[in-house]
């Protein structure tokens, strides 16, 4: 695929796979072993399970706010999967697919979302940032991180996020000014979802597209389906070449649509009609997939049943391990501040220590 | 009829209040619009106003920020809301170059009647950025106010009289007592004068000067040393910036011992402010040192870390009784 | 003139006249009288001058800091002139064509620069922002002074300016897109005058204009010979136009060039070819203006030489009257930051007073 | 051979020092290349290191902030230059969201060996937002350490050690004094410890702490007062956070007096803190009420006015006099 022949100002969408799960692009069409392909399905099982046994560990009580990816799937593990292993993934805060693809081990998902900081301390050889709250920061770090590569010589790429909302920011503004005139192997995919909480899409931005930001800063700028998962690999694939090949940077605007709520918190019945969200359900990015397979003959139900199986004793196991076991020790509110600690905190533990000890206090 | 509500209900009736008597009050911010809020406190003023006086925005705080300001000097009133406080910071550069400066730097020509809220403070087990307390940083700007109310009834009058001000107002709102408690307070119009502290509980032992909802865990810690005999003096401060010294070092002058109960990190803080004040014009009525009680100087821990982070009125009564009997 | 005829991704440019003062799009050419183009010549002649008189009086130790406008004259003096007197300017720092055009007097533009705040004391109706530092910051304002215009259903327009460094900055997003967003009828001038302090345009930013930074907002953008007054006049009329019949903001890039230094702190040897700035000299738009206006018979050498005087003279007057006259007293600097004084200031000042009283201050 | 330098030249010794002897060094910001700085202090760096390791950026505080964190993750310890402070804040979201919560949020996965080097101060009578102290904002920040030095040896040996330091630093430079007076200091490599204070100068009378410009200025009053037998103790702080408190409490142990000296406005300030240090640490040796004299709590006034703002020595001397006599 070329990115020029996806104009976004000419609202060219790239597609490979229509919602049937057929292949309406075959020119572009990725080449993977049926391994491979079973293990992007799977990938996507584990994440739509995770997302779906948080949400009812939540309601019972027994996790906390929690900010889930149905329907961005494809989105997420199409374009992750594009990447190489000593690549750099720079997330916002919801790129559950992402991370599973990228090595984040399901522990520290699980950690993160369960209220404790080492859920953010990656395994050694796991290039992905922590989850970063504030909206469209992390663009600029990705950035920074691939001026680094271009200093270093260092060939490897780096894949970032923002949603649909994260475009509005001045920091997205910025960090893709830098990434253009730095030339940063940077891969920025929006994930337009439609919704940044209750303000919808078109209430973001005057702009047509989102993909066409990109001109603003002089990179190539892409729409793509988003429920596709050929078509975000193919695209991410393609963005990673050219960085690569020291082209710069390339904005992929991925379309799908947030299933859930944005958060637990949240009640998207009050900002959006019952009816989008089931033409939606239509173009499940799973659903298509799995069709997909599933007509190929690499999908049996049986293998299907099995892993749903093996993702949901993954999951609970998991989570079994973490469930009560995983409060903060006074002390680790501390250690991690400065390399050193200095005096003033060592007195303020210390002085907080003496007061459990004192016995004054039922906090705990 | 009665009017017994909570803090968010209370926020939410002082924007009606203001919208119905002033058609120059505008709200908006992120989710504010149709939703509501993310909080619900801009809740049906849509409906009530329309499109035009109440919307939401894109997801860009300095330009929520940024345009409120040109509003104002066009005339209008705008009550913008920024999400959370952690998301106050793009908003920093408009707010520390722009909203605090406007009318010294013009002498008085352009002014800007306009009002910044934001939900702020620990304890509801969210997320990073979701519990923050830098009211220190925001009250160290000449020409800008900062405003804490601790209950409804003070968050619905203060509210009022921020909007009515003919100053930039930034209006901090504790969520963690957001639905705490309610109150019954005056359905109607009413005002709480902006700039005074107001003594909740007159005593003799000690000054407790705090704010926000840290207050209420004041008044707790209170009540268990009232069993010690131990009768404090509680001071709860509204407007953080500029401060009622005044109200402060009288209480000091009577009591001559005073504790600072505050949330955010102790250090170079609104607390450190106050012990100064009281050095500068209360020094030979110390009999005890003034002292801090307050969140350490760490980052507020996510939720499972949470619980040691903010003073416990367990802790406030024991630091209370340590000052007492020095 | 149409917006759409000059697409700034095909590097199409308006213009009137060419740099040999010859009207080469007739079309256009806007319907001026002889005593409004003698009065627009004027005005480049007292910002001109005005530029050169603070320049000397700052190398004589008699001004301070200076940031200079000269060869951007057309640009600021032809935008503003589309404004009517209820419209809003809303300046960066390097305005002073447009401060004339829309009657801040010389006097407060001297305070200012003389290091008085009562220069931004602007008269009650002129509608004209103080001078904003921190750059691209005052856009938004004026992005909220059309909002706000379009919630009174006021009809007034708001014309505001930035540099090309300008565009980088976080704040320049922000309030494009709410102006997008919220159709403000708000004018974006890009003063592209090649160079931010050092940093030359190119490095600024990948893309190819500013003007194609438009449609990262979907509003329209356009590049404009910035120092053909003409030009600068006929696509702000159009664009104010547009905001006046609701429908929302443009962005203009306006081609120009910075023929002095940054500010007097600069020494722009450092970072540009003499060849560079003497290929602009022979674009400079008062020159151009005036071969014009010669060869149509409009400008008399006489008229021309006490014109000069005339201006001259304005200028040398209005110093005379602040200068050594203008120290700030130190009530001053405690009485604005509120309506009512708060204790704390009373005191500072109070303090201070008593100070200087007691004689140990030799501080003034 | 002599290495007499002014404090830009000492900056620019320490840049080229490190990037000398550590390739992972890279210096950026706005005019910093080509121009070498507009306060000349990375003159010759691009010259020398070439365009990859010292570049100009665009005019963008946030990405210059926000790039520099990817940078110190991926490995390299970049110093970026903001021109002033007064254009930090754009980048103030990057520095409290980011920058200082990187190590602790990944528990030490990711730390980030960076520094922010911003002029600072007044009395150089500029333009609007050219003459802030906000330092006492960046200390409030939990995980940000902020460093002022006070002469040419002391940038310097800062300088490099900042440049060491495995945590993020914000280092501000007092302009008032980049080029007020040259120093004799080593041309070679050495370092200066971040987190301790420096006794300028031994006395017994009253404890004076001060930091960045305002050093000169107290050693001029303390000249001054020496005519009155009234010998001070100084402190130059050069950390600001997190603060050496011992030192200046084990002073005020053995003066029983402190004024502190400070350009920035006088409420919720560093001073502040410092008086709440002492109330905390040393409440017993207090013989009169420790004493802040600083700016005014109003935006530093453009230049007719400037004169008034920062303290003078006259005003010191008289302040020292009026506590000694207390
Ligand atoms: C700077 C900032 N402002 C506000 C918020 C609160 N907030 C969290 S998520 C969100 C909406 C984000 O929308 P979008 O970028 O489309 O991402 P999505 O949630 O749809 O994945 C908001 C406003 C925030 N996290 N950061
Ligand atoms: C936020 C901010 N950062 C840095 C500066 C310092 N500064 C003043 S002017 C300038 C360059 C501006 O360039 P441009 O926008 O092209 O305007 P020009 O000076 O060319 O008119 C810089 C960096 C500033 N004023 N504000
Ligand atoms: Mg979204
Ligand atoms: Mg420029």
């Amino acid at each position: 695929m070329k990115f020029e022949d996806y104009n976004p100002l000419e609202e060219k969408v790239f597609k490979i796979m229509d919602k049937k799960g057929k292949i309406i692009n075959t020119d572009d069409m990725p080449n993977f072993t049926n391994d491979q392909l079973l293990y992007l399905y799977r990938t996507m099982l584990l994440s739509r399970t995770m997302d779906e046994k948080q949400l009812s560990y939540q309601r019972q009580g027994r996790m906390l706010t929690y900010a889930p990816n149905i329907g961005q799937e494809a989105t997420q593990i199409g374009s992750a999967y594009a990447l190489e292993k000593e690549d750099w993934i720079v997330p916002s805060f919801r790129e559950l697919g992402a991370w599973l693809i990228h090595g984040v081990p399901l522990k520290n998902i699980f950690l993160y979302w369960y209220g404790n900081e080492w859920g953010s301390h990656m395994p050694e050889d796991v290039k992905v940032l922590p989850v970063s709250v504030p909206i469209s920061t992390q663009l600029q770090h990705a950035t920074g991180i691939g001026m680094a590569n271009n200093i270093k010589k260092e060939n490897n790429v780096v894949l970032t996020y923002t949603g649909d909302g994260g475009t509005s920011g001045g920091e997205f503004h910025e960090a893709l000014n830098f990434a253009g005139v730095f030339k940063a192997p940077t891969i920025f995919v929006i994930q337009n979802n439609q919704y940044a909480i209750s303000v919808p899409r078109i209430e973001q931005t005057a702009s047509k597209t989102l993909a066409q930001k990109a001109i603003a800063y002089g990179i190539p700028g892409i729409q793509v389906d988003g429920n596709d998962i050929f078509a975000m690999y193919v695209a991410t694939k393609e963005a990673a070449d050219r960085a690569r090949r020291g082209e710069g940077p390339t904005l992929i605007e991925a379309i799908t649509y947030r299933l859930a709520a944005h958060t637990t918190s949240d009640d998207p019945t009050k900002y959006r009609e019952d009816a989008e969200v089931e033409e939606w359900k239509t173009r499940d990015p799973i659903l298509r997939f799995k069709t997909y397979l599933e007509n190929k003959g690499i999908l049996t139900k049986e293998w299907d049943e099995k892993m749903k199986k093996e993702v949901e004793n993954e999951i609970t196991s998991t989570f079994e391990e973490i469930e009560g076991k995983a409060d903060t020790k006074i002390e680790e509110i501390f250690m991690y501040h400065y390399e050193t600690m200095p005096p003033i905190l060592e007195e303020q533990l210390k002085e907080y220590k003496d007061f459990l000890e004192g016995g004054k206090n039922n906090d705990k | 009829m009665t009017n017994k509500i909570n803090m968010v209900q209370a926020v939410n009736q002082a924007l009606i209040n203001e919208m119905e008597l002033d058609d120059r009050v505008i709200v908006y911010g992120e989710d504010v619009g149709l939703e509501g809020g993310v909080f619900r406190a801009t809740v049906d003023l849509q409906q009530k106003f329309g499109k035009e006086r109440s919307f939401d925005t894109p997801l860009a705080e300095s330009a929520i920020v940024g345009t409120a300001i040109g509003m104002a000097i066009n005339g209008l009133k705008p009550v913008v809301e920024l999400q959370f406080m952690g998301f106050s910071y793009p908003a920093f550069n408009q707010i520390i170059s722009h909203v605090s400066r406007m009318r010294n730097r013009s002498r008085g020509r352009f002014t800007l009647p306009m009002v910044i809220r934001a939900p702020y403070g620990g304890g509801i087990r969210a997320l990073e950025h979701h519990s923050e307390s830098t009211e220190a940083i925001y009250a160290h700007i000449p020409g800008l106010k900062v405003v804490i109310p601790s209950t409804p009834y003070d968050a619905k009058g203060l509210l009022i009289s921020a909007i009515r001000d003919p100053d930039p107002i930034l209006f901090l709102e504790p969520k963690r007592i957001y639905r705490a408690f309610k109150q019954e307070i005056p359905a109607g119009d009413y005002e709480l004068p902006i700039g005074k502290a107001k003594i909740v509980q007159e005593g003799e032992d000690i000054t407790i000067v705090s704010w926000g909802a840290m207050v209420r865990d004041v008044q707790k810690a209170v009540e268990m040393v009232a069993k010690e005999n131990i009768y404090p003096e509680v001071i709860d401060l509204r407007t953080i910036s500029p401060m009622d010294r005044e109200t402060i070092v009288e209480s000091v002058k009577k009591t001559g011992r005073i504790l600072i109960v505050q949330e955010a990190p102790k250090s170079f803080s609104v607390g450190s402010e106050i012990v100064s004040i009281v050095n500068e014009k209360a020094f030979l009525y110390l009999e005890a040192p003034p002292t801090k009680l307050a969140g350490f100087d760490t980052i507020f821990p996510l939720p499972r870390g949470e619980q040691y982070y903010i003073p416990s009125p367990e802790r406030i009564a024991a630091t209370i009784q340590e000052i007492v009997n020095y």
